[in-house]
């Protein structure tokens, strides 16, 4: 199985990611997923969220259900996983995974695993940055707010 | 033995510190560890059963013997995606 | 719901697609699927699949479903739905779905839902078009081929 | 009264027309629709089973009453995707 996985600062460029993919005459299905920071945490306003990793232990946690999702879904040709560190802003990707396999079936019950695995192992935190009320002056939030 | 214990998120903002280290008898186990730790951070107490615990990248349970400069992770319910 | 329907027999630019893409504040998830022509049909090996539709029924059917989609996820903020027509090419996507709801349980369901609904009711009908023997000369094929 | 049939994919291949003109009695079903159309095209009549029946652009069973003037369509299962 083909996987790349990123832990980046960057903006996650979706269209180039979806452009570069790549696919074996025998798959047919590629099914990705993007999850974006929503405008409320908890019901209440925010601006952004800023995510925190134990970075050597969530790229051994990843590969470790990479291999699991092989052994699973041994058609699954492709597995690219990108996930946003530092603050994310409100309509921004924080995570983006892409599954490629013969057939819609393993590709949806892949992806929805691994996501579902993840957030249940990988050590990554969010904090919520919340709204500057309008009008005072907005000031980068300290570093204790990561 | 000593052992390094790393904090992250929301549990080194409490311990206001992002490292800690601890002298324990050799033999000791992650749940004596965590004894130790609780000693001179009481505010992560409360929180010992939300606590995930990892040696070095591997998640591992209270009854792991340490060994001698393990690097152990502490740290709350992780939250990606 | 917003909704945008395309049957068309030009390519679908699925980047171009991703990149028009607009997600309200709330909105957290977007699973986005893509089906492509495998190079083999029942276990001969083709070039292409030509798609053949009753367009006004088609579209009149992905309608009905796009609306009980909204009925049972009335989350979902937007539904797009690319359908390819005419010969698509190995490795050539014929069908592009995407789900943009607030979480990602919903979109997912609401995705694979839609596909399956799809391939019960909506009057779109396949042909391979099969490989020619190498060193033959290629034509195009014949109308009824379609 | 006249109805019109429409047949598509390998239907129309299979009766070398996608058009058919059926002359029927006033009230008749789909169900006589199919008898009468089976003895024009008796290829079409082994498929009967998997076949799907719309008037206009909906899809209906083979007790609907058709009118003078209804377009029918008859096609095998649906493929898309």
């Amino acid at each position: 199985m083909k996987r790349l996985l990123l832990l980046t600062t960057d903006p996650i460029d979706e269209p180039a990611l979806v452009a570069a993919r790549q696919m074996g005459a025998g798959m047919g299905a590629a099914i990705s997923f993007s999850g974006v920071v929503r405008g409320s945490e908890a019901g209440a306003p925010i601006s952004a969220i800023a995510y925190e990793a134990f970075g050597a232990m969530a790229e051994h946690q990843f590969h470790q259900l990479f291999d699991q999702l092989a052994a699973r879904w041994p058609t699954v040709e492709s597995l690219r996983l990108v996930h946003r560190l530092g603050v994310v802003k409100v309509n921004e990707a924080s995570l983006w995974v892409e599954v490629v396999a013969p057939h819609r079936g393993e590709a949806f019950a892949a992806c929805q695993w691994l996501i579902d695995e993840m957030k249940r192992v990988v050590p990554i935190w969010k904090k919520p940055v919340p709204n500057e009320p309008v009008g005072r002056a907005v000031s980068p939030p300290a570093r204790d707010e990561f | 033995m000593r052992v390094t214990v790393h904090l992250w998120s929301y549990f080194r903002d409490l311990a206001g510190t992002a490292r800690l280290e601890i002298e324990l008898p050799v033999g000791s186990s992650i749940a004596q560890l965590l004894d130790a730790v609780y000693r001179v951070q009481p505010k992560l107490a409360g929180l010992r059963k939300s606590t995930l615990i990892a040696v070095g990248v591997d998640y591992q349970r209270a009854d792991y013997p340490l060994q001698p400069g393990d690097e152990v992770s502490l740290f709350p319910p992780v939250q990606g995606g």
